[in-house]
């Protein structure tokens, strides 16, 4: 097995009741006791249904939020354990993809502002000047296969798939390997997913990422993806090859889910 | 095949807004008879849920304005009909069951007084739904009905959970009592729009079996709208697929699946990775719906569509049979036996 | 009845007003009240009931008709009058005062007054050292009044003092047992505040701050004359306005604090009577003449030649033009003084002579907000200044800053316009309060100073011969006028106006908004 | 719940000091004299010295504010230094008038304004709605102390139909006190005549003081409506063919009157302190007059006294206000 | 195989930033209502900056008056009369346009001002931060605002800059209050979160993704306001606590002229109308603003 990426040992996050207006609500165990392996250059895909964790543990990851215990490791350092200034750095190793392409880009800027701001911010890792960062961002953007020429246009000018577009632009600025994609195509169109989706392999290929993808989507993580985890109430259910999963499945949760997904097929 | 109970006669139907008059659907036909379960697909914008509210009357009008076609139902044309006469057909003869359960419940009433004023709603126009109670006794027969409603849906312990309220509910559990509320008045035709988008897989599959259960049992006929093939092939009986307004290809199922006729229908399917696509095969569908505003003219598909020719643009296609209950709207639809994106 | 605005003149709206007034129905008239009840409007609340603690002309209407001074003011010119006292005698150098209580007099509670009740009474207010006590300090000591006997109080002043008739009226009488019954740790203040003890005509039967005080005739009233009154509503109605429209649709009977607009507005209104009556109550600008550029007296005398006085008159509106710092009319006042008038050559030429030949400076007047005559002089003065290139600055200030701004010369204004009341009706009282520099410091007068003056002012309240005393104003007159610490201004004419159902009523000029009810009847 | 509302009262000990606390700043602000005012204007430096000791002025600002708290957990709110009468006691006979003011104007703000709104979202883009949002902008634009001037002129000056301020006439006896309310007193005492002369009377004031709150009530009513109206849920009451009056009192007027119930509970506080310029262009005898004598005569104690009273008020309401709220929408109550 | 090449943009291509702003103004204009608004804060704006300049008599304006012409009804020569100082009524009133619109400005500036930092920094920071500024806001809001602005303005003395900042002291709560919850929202933006796990440092968010997207609501809110705080600026006049004469302010006229009501209805007719007519347009522009600038609170 290749050099790991990522690794999450033992993760359990509780967020704490909060104090309403009529009183104190539950705590919640979001995560419990998660451990996941990513290996460099592979497709890892975590499938759940809502409220089952998925979120928490990405935002666990990107360092958004602090798990109540365990350690999250990148090439094997804890990221609770590095300075700010070195979390910082490590920022531009690790970007993400957001489920919703309409929220996910700021409004207010412009497309060359959105793709330019990860440069800018890691302006002493990237190490590009003002004009290098711009003509950064145009090849970008033909990369994702939108024209250059749009540069100076705003977010909402533009479709879902186009967005997402950008949105994938902005994640790959900054030259990361490991690439979190949240649910990047559950809110577009079948045609638009499938471009999208294709978008993402030839981005792999090309640039020897590393995908941690993250969805509800049986369909297209087993299309994507070489190894598959399930999450349930914060628990991994299963894990492993994610031909081995779909093919046999150990548990019964992983058989419900499987069943349960509507393919196109004729009923017999 | 039973007598036609709805039949949607090439609708017609406009938006106007800032930028223009949107022609939102344009010559809408379908035709549903009970006991069939019909799936409206495409991507979204084309206009299925326009089309599902068409039928019952709920579009905003200005800004739609209905220029030509008719809806008839069971033989009545809708459009001719006040409000007040389509009002004594909601509910009692066609329900219906939106995307969203969260939302689509009022959150300040009891689940029970929601069920129970649809019911007593519904016995105002047909007396049998409590079997003529009336007054205070109406009130207890609708309130036992809403009981077994909820039962049938699948809520245990229906009785307590009539005093509660929506966001006591979990999302599967809200769009059990929607439907619960749509069925409550024997609806003949019901129309559910995306009824489970918002729900989960594992939920999904019990909501479609439960709608699927439900059709056996009255001899409804049904239209689900949904943007999913994979729900559509595995609940539905027969599928319309829509594009930019149009209706391109019917059928049923089994043949519009196995046998796709219109490259749009095609180009869908390629879409969607199955067991068999393998990885970075998939495709992709190029371009964006058109403007439907200034939509192309001819078959609005012929932009992205590569089997296009002059003729495309020119006029839009009419449906044309292939085979039995199949057609098609195209001037070169894929008529040979083959399995979609081997 | 839709009124066409544009041609409305006042006449046509009064007839209007009266034609309405008619047509509009209220269900309780003035008469619905049992017994006859005199209403006398005011905007001025009543702050307590404690007859040596209480100041303002509210407090001054309640004490002067609940309790009983030893002589009374009446008559125009004002004089004295027997109160408790029915005869008084006065010794040749008019340092010994020997009054004889009216026998009959008695106190609400049923008892007698007597020189005890008058020694203490005096005592307390010395002590307390509030109020009214000012008019007599340093000239009444309460050691050296003397209880003859039941009926006789002798008064040993500490100096002659020619208006000591003239402040009696303003020093009233408490029942001694009454108040050493509930004396409390305040010399009874707190007691006083809210209750009567006194032997005045009216005794409160009623009251809500901020809305009414209602007297009722004590049941044994005593003194002698004496309307038809059975009460009395002092009715606090801020607005005059409100005020005026009360009064012509007669739900009140006396309005005190009308305006000359509003005089305007009332002329000619059915069963309504105007009074409009000189009073000794000046209103003046005063200059820093300590401090500043004012305290230069040849741009003083500029600033006094170049002030328009015709437009404060008008501004001002019943009222007549000061001629020097006396009220006019007054013991002593001489009406052919020589007054600075507009001039703006003569204005010019002093201007000239001072320390800013070219004007090209700025001088701050403060007036006290809300007060709307000194607002309207302030922009006189603006206008007025504009001709010696003098710009102003006009400063709205809270009384009580203006209060605090006049403890020194460094922080008074250059210009402030006063109010002057005569509290009681002798020139002492205006010279004394006004030029005297014993009120430095104070709103009064808080920065002039001059020993001719002051020497003037203390000759003429202790020299009793009338004639003397003439002379001695007309110096002090002269005296202030050459060092024009002050702008003249204008003696606003007293305005009240009165239902004709009141009868009786006659003018004195002396807090004649303080009505004295007790001669007054209503048919 | 009950704990709920003990928590909620509670809360009120540190807003009672926090608004103390801001109101001692203030005072300590002041550039003025207060008590040379207080003193009168013959008085000596002698009299004062003792007119500030006797209120402790004298003392530093945290001594006096000490004995201040110490006397509003005895319910002692200080005297006035210009009255020298008890705060507590001024207030208590000058709340009632501003009470029976305030609600009224909210009554009628409510009455007409919530049904108007709801009205208004149905016929909307028509023409009464275009003219009721005219209305309602005219209405919320309108200086109060304006319109109260051009009532007074057309309905008291010209027409005599109405009073000119106040609350009764001169001449009419008040009806025996029990809840401060003339209009309310005189049912109780069955002087019907003396409601109807207090009803004139409060009538120009009210409405005056109502006509801001009743157009933003409306427009609120107005608005809310019509987004509930584009509900999800509202859309399904009409597909399964409820009746359109149910659907209104269902559905909408239950769903927009609750986001509404918000506004009311801002307003009645707001319309408690802002009742001063009504007041005093009506000559209505009530806090705001009070507060406006103290403030220019810089008599700290009664102004710190209305602005408790009227903040304990103004959080008492929408104490209320959360309570109904909770009573309208389930999801509040159990959250 | 990939489709990626030979994307093409219909869209992109129509729609151009302009039409943005073009949009708009089309809705704008379409309500008649906002176009009348729009016309009065113009007129009003017009006399703000020349009132001065073109009142008739402006020599009453700065102060000088006539007595002998006291209180002359309305005619061609004083079309709203004169005063009780024999001033032109129509003068003072075309120049008190810039002190009520000056002062309006005055205090919805600062109260942003003060707001926007007290909300930005509570909606951000959160925490124990959060809930002390929020409890002071609230505790602010809690004293009723009028007779705050009062007790303020008594205590620092008349003049224009007291007014406005006494005013302003009370103004700011209800800014607070909205940024905060702008500020929150926003702070949940996927956007906000995309800008964090970037790695872009606090200010970077708060000053480059937070605050740009709270703009639109706090214009609106300042352009509904404009209306009150010339109520408020005119409400303290009318008590007498405004500015300093001889500085023409309509509720100071306003003031002066119920003493002379009703027989002398012009002096105060004037102003008042003025004043109505402003706040009428201010908040119909208000109003429209929102329509285009912040459909969340649209009617």
């Amino acid at each position: 097995m290749p050099e790991p990426v990522l690794e999450i040992r033992n993760v359990s996050k509780t967020y704490t009741g909060r104090r309403g207006l009529f009183g104190k609500s539950d705590p919640v165990d979001a995560l419990r006791d998660v451990s996941l392996t990513v290996a460099r250059g592979e497709s890892f895909g975590l499938v759940g249904e809502s409220g089952s964790g998925k979120t928490t543990l990405t935002r666990s990851i990107l360092r958004l939020e602090q798990p109540s215990s365990g350690q999250i490791l990148f090439h094997g350092n804890d990221m609770a354990a590095l300075s700010p200034r070195s979390l910082r750095r490590l920022r531009a190793r690790i970007q993400i993809v957001f489920q919703d392409p309409y929220a996910s880009l700021n409004p207010r800027m412009t497309i060359e502002d959105i793709v330019t701001e990860p440069m800018l911010i890691h302006r002493d890792i990237v190490g590009l000047d003002r004009a290098a960062r711009r003509d950064r961002a145009a090849e970008l953007l033909s990369l994702v296969g939108l024209g250059s020429q749009l540069l100076r246009r705003h977010p909402h000018e533009f479709s879902g798939g186009q967005r997402q577009r950008i949105g994938i632009a902005r994640a790959l600025a900054s030259g990361p390997e490991l690439l979190l994609l949240d649910e990047p195509t559950s809110a577009l169109d079948v045609s638009v997913q499938a471009q999208v989706l294709n978008l993402l392999i030839e981005l792999q290929d090309r640039l020897q990422l590393t995908y941690f993808f993250i969805s509800h989507d049986l369909a297209v993580v087993r299309y994507l993806c070489t190894r598959v985890a399930l999450i349930h109430h914060g628990r991994i259910i299963e894990e492993g090859e994610t031909n081995r999963i779909f093919d046999a499945p150990q548990t019964e949760y992983a058989r419900t889910l499987i069943s349960a997904a509507p393919e196109v097929r004729v009923p017999a | 095949m039973g007598e036609a109970l709805l039949q949607i006669d090439d609708l017609h139907l406009t938006m106007s807004s800032f930028d223009g008059l949107a022609h939102v659907l344009n010559g809408v036909s379908l035709t549903v008879r009970r006991g069939e379960i019909w799936g409206v697909v495409g991507e979204s914008g084309c206009g299925k849920s326009l089309t599902g509210l068409s039928i019952s009357r709920l579009v905003q009008s200005p800004p739609a304005r209905y220029p030509a076609g008719a809806i008839r139902f069971e033989g009545r044309n809708l459009m001719s009909l006040s409000q007040r006469e389509m009002q004594a057909l909601r509910g009692t003869r066609i329900g219906m069951i939106f995307q969203d359960p969260t939302t689509n419940l009022n959150p300040t009433l009891k689940i029970g007084t929601q069920l129970i004023d649809v019911a007593l709603a519904a016995a105002h126009h047909d007396s049998s739904i409590l079997s003529g109670a009336k007054g205070r006794e109406a009130r207890r027969a609708a309130r036992a009905l809403a009981v077994r409603m909820l039962e049938q849906v699948g809520i245990t312990d229906a009785a307590a959970r009539l005093d509660s309220y929506p966001h006591e509910f979990s999302g599967g559990m809200r769009q059990r009592v929607l439907i619960a509320m749509a069925l409550i008045g024997r609806p003949d035709l019901l129309i559910a729009d995306e009824p489970t988008t918002a729900l989960d897989v594992s939920v999904q599959a019990q909501i479609l079996a439960l709608l699927r259960g439900i059709v056996a049992d009255h001899d409804m006929g049904v239209i689900l709208i949904t943007h999913n093939l994979g729900v559509v092939a595995q609940t539905c009986s027969h599928v319309a697929v829509m594009y930019a307004g149009n209706v391109v290809e019917t059928g049923p199922v089994a043949q519009v699946i196995d046998r796709p006729a219109h490259p749009y229908t095609r180009a869908l399917m390629a879409a969607i990775p199955t067991r068999e696509t393998r990885r970075g095969e998939l495709q992709g569908l190029a371009g964006t719906v058109p403007d439907l505003i200034r939509p192309p003219p001819g078959c609005r598909f012929a932009p992205r569509c590569n089997r296009a020719t002059e003729i495309c643009r020119g006029q839009f296609p009419a449906m044309t049979p292939t085979a039995a209950g199949h057609s098609v709207a195209c001037y070169h639809p894929v008529i040979e036996r083959e399995v979609a994106s081997a | 009845m839709t009124p066409d605005l544009t041609s409305l003149t006042r006449r046509s709206l009064l007839a209007l007003a009266g034609a309405g007034l008619a047509a509009a129905s209220f269900p309780a008239r003035l008469s619905a009240q049992s017994g006859k009840i005199l209403i006398i409007a005011s905007n001025q609340d009543i702050p307590n009931f404690d007859p040596h603690t209480a100041s303002g002309y509210s407090a001054a209407f309640l004490l002067r008709n609940v309790y009983d001074p030893l002589v009374r003011v009446s008559g125009n010119p004002p004089e004295a009058v027997p109160g408790l006292a029915e005869s008084w005698q006065v010794s040749e150098d008019g340092t010994e005062y020997t009054f004889n209580l009216n026998p009959e007099a008695t106190f609400h509670s049923g008892n007698k007054v007597t020189a005890d009740d008058v020694v203490y009474s005096f005592t307390r207010a010395a002590g307390l050292a509030k109020g009214n006590s000012w008019m007599i300090r340093d000239i009444v000591d309460p050691g050296r009044i003397e209880a003859v006997d039941e009926g006789t109080v002798k008064f040993t002043l500490a100096m002659p003092f020619a208006a000591f008739l003239a402040v009696l009226p303003w020093q009233f009488i408490v029942e001694k047992a009454a108040v050493e019954a509930n004396l409390g740790e305040d010399q009874g203040q707190t007691w006083l505040m809210t209750n009567v003890a006194g032997s005045g005509p009216f005794t409160v039967a009623r009251y809500e701050p901020g809305t009414l005080y209602q007297l009722a005739r004590a049941e044994n009233a005593w003194q002698p004359g004496g309307g038809n009154l059975d009460g009395v509503i002092w009715q606090l109605l801020r607005e005059t306005a409100t005020q005026r429209l009360a009064l012509q649709r007669g739900e009140v009977h006396i309005a005190v604090d009308l305006t000359s607009e509003d005089m305007d507005a009332l002329e000619g209104a059915p069963g309504v009577v105007r009074i409009i009556e000189p009073e000794y109550r000046t209103f003046s600008i005063k200059m820093n003449t300590e401090s500043g550029p004012l305290s230069d007296i040849n741009l003083r005398k500029a600033v006094s030649y170049a002030v328009n006085y015709e437009a404060l008159v008008e501004a001002a509106g019943y009222a007549e033009l000061m001629v020097g710092p006396l009220p006019n009319g007054i013991l002593g006042h001489n009406p052919d003084l020589d007054v600075p008038r507009q001039d703006l050559e003569k204005a010019k030429e002093y201007l000239a002579q001072s320390e800013h030949p070219d004007g090209g400076i700025t001088l701050r007047m403060v007036h006290v907000t809300g007060l709307e005559q000194q607002r309207r002089f302030s922009l006189i003065m603006l206008d007025s200044l504009k001709a010696l290139n003098i710009d102003l600055e006009i400063q709205p200030m809270a009384w009580p800053d203006m209060v605090a701004a006049s403890a020194s010369p460094e922080t008074f204004p250059d210009f402030f316009p006063v109010y002057q009341t005569a509290n009681y009706g002798d020139p002492d009282n205006i010279a004394f309060a006004a030029y005297h520099s014993a009120s430095n410091g104070n709103w009064q007068n808080a920065v002039y100073s001059s020993p001719e003056v002051d020497a003037l002012i203390e000759e003429g309240r202790t020299t009793i011969d009338p004639d003397a005393r003439v002379e001695i104003y007309r110096r002090f007159q002269e005296a202030v006028v050459a060092d024009a610490p002050d702008v003249f201004g204008v003696l606003e004419m007293r305005k009240l106006a009165m239902r004709e159902a009141v009868e009786n009523y006659n003018f004195t000029p002396v807090a004649s908004n303080a009505i004295y009810c007790w001669p007054l009847s209503l048919n | 719940m009950l704990l709920f509302l003990v928590r909620r009262i509670l809360l009120l000990i540190p807003v009672i000091i926090g608004l103390t606390i801001i109101m001692f700043a203030i005072a300590r602000l002041l550039p003025g004299d207060p008590v040379g005012l207080a003193a009168g204007p013959n008085a000596t430096q002698v009299e004062r010295e003792a007119l500030a000791q006797e209120f402790g002025l004298d003392r530093p600002v945290w001594g006096q504010y000490a004995t201040y708290v110490t006397g509003l957990m005895q319910g002692d709110l200080g005297r006035s230094l210009l009255t020298r009468r008890p705060v507590a006691a001024d207030i208590a006979s000058y709340l009632p008038a501003t009470l029976e003011l305030v609600f009224a104007a909210m009554a009628i703000a409510i009455v007409v304004g919530v049904p108007l709104g709801l009205l208004t979202a149905i016929w909307r883009n028509r023409w009464p709605d275009y003219l009721s949002q005219v209305v309602a902008i005219g209405a919320i634009s309108m200086p109060r102390f304006f319109l109260g001037l051009l009532l007074q002129l057309v309905f008291a000056m010209w027409l005599l139909w109405l009073p000119l301020g106040g609350r009764l006439p001169i001449v009419v006896m008040p009806p025996p006190f029990v809840t401060g309310f003339i209009t309310v007193d005189a049912l109780i005492a069955g002087d019907f005549s003396t409601f109807v002369t207090a009803l004139k009377h409060l009538a120009m004031p009210a409405i005056a003081l109502s006509l801001s709150p009743l157009a933003t009530i409306m427009r609120m009513m107005r608005s809310s409506s019509i987004e509930v109206m584009a509900q999800d849920y509202v859309m399904t009451a009409r597909a399964l063919g409820l009746p359109r009056r149910k659907i209104l009192t269902r559905a909408i007027a239950r769903n927009a009157f609750s986001a509404t119930l918000t506004v009311i509970g801002l307003y009645f506080g707001w319309l408690l302190g802002g009742t001063v310029l009504v007041e005093t262009v009506f000559d209505w005898p009530g806090l705001g007059l009070y507060a406006t004598k103290a403030i220019v005569s810089q008599d700290m104690m009664p102004v710190i006294g209305v602005a408790l009273v009227i903040g304990l008020i103004f959080v008492m309401a929408n104490l209320l206000i959360d309570l109904a709220y909770g009573l309208i929408n389930p999801k509040v109550r159990y959250a | 195989m990939s489709d990626v090449a030979d994307i093409s943009m219909p869209h992109a291509e129509a729609a151009p930033r302009r039409e943005g702003l073009a949009r708009g103004w089309f809705r704008f204009r379409q309500s008649r209502l906002s176009m009348v608004g729009a016309a009065l804060t113009f007129v009003v704006l017009f006399f703000a900056v020349f009132g001065m300049m073109l009142a008739p008599y402006p020599e009453h304006v700065a102060g000088g008056i006539e007595t002998g012409l006291r209180f002359l009804p309305p005619s061609w020569a004083h079309p709203f009369g004169t005063n009780e100082l024999g001033q032109d009524v129509l003068s003072l009133t075309m120049a008190g346009t810039t002190v009520s619109v000056l002062a309006g400005f005055g205090v919805v500036l600062i109260g942003t001002l003060i707001g926007t930092v007290m909300g930005g920094i509570a909606g951000f920071a959160g925490g124990w931060l959060d809930e002390i500024l929020m409890r002071f806001t609230d505790l602010t809001l809690t004293i009723p605002s009028l007779i705050l602005a009062m007790a303020i303005a008594a205590a620092l003395g008349p003049g224009f800059e007291n007014m406005v900042l006494a005013i302003s002291l009370s103004w700011w709560p209800g800014y607070a209050r909205l940024v905060r919850g702008e500020v929150i929202g926003a702070r949940e933006e996927v956007y906000v979160t995309a800008a964090r796990a970037i790695g872009a440092s606090p200010t970077r968010v708060l000053f480059r993704h937070i605050l740009p997207n709270c703009v639109s609501p706090i214009i609106v809110k300042m352009s509904l306001d404009m209306g009150f705080a010339i109520l408020t600026v005119a409400g303290l006049g009318f008590i007498g606590i405004g500015v300093r004469p001889p500085t023409p302010e309509w509720g100071t006229m306003l003031s002066n002229a119920r003493s002379y009501m009703p027989d002398i209805w012009w002096t105060a007719m004037a102003p008042g109308t003025a004043m109505f007519l402003t706040v009428v347009g201010f908040n119909l522009l208000g109003d429209g603003l929102r329509d285009i600038l912040d459909p969340k609170g649209r009617r």
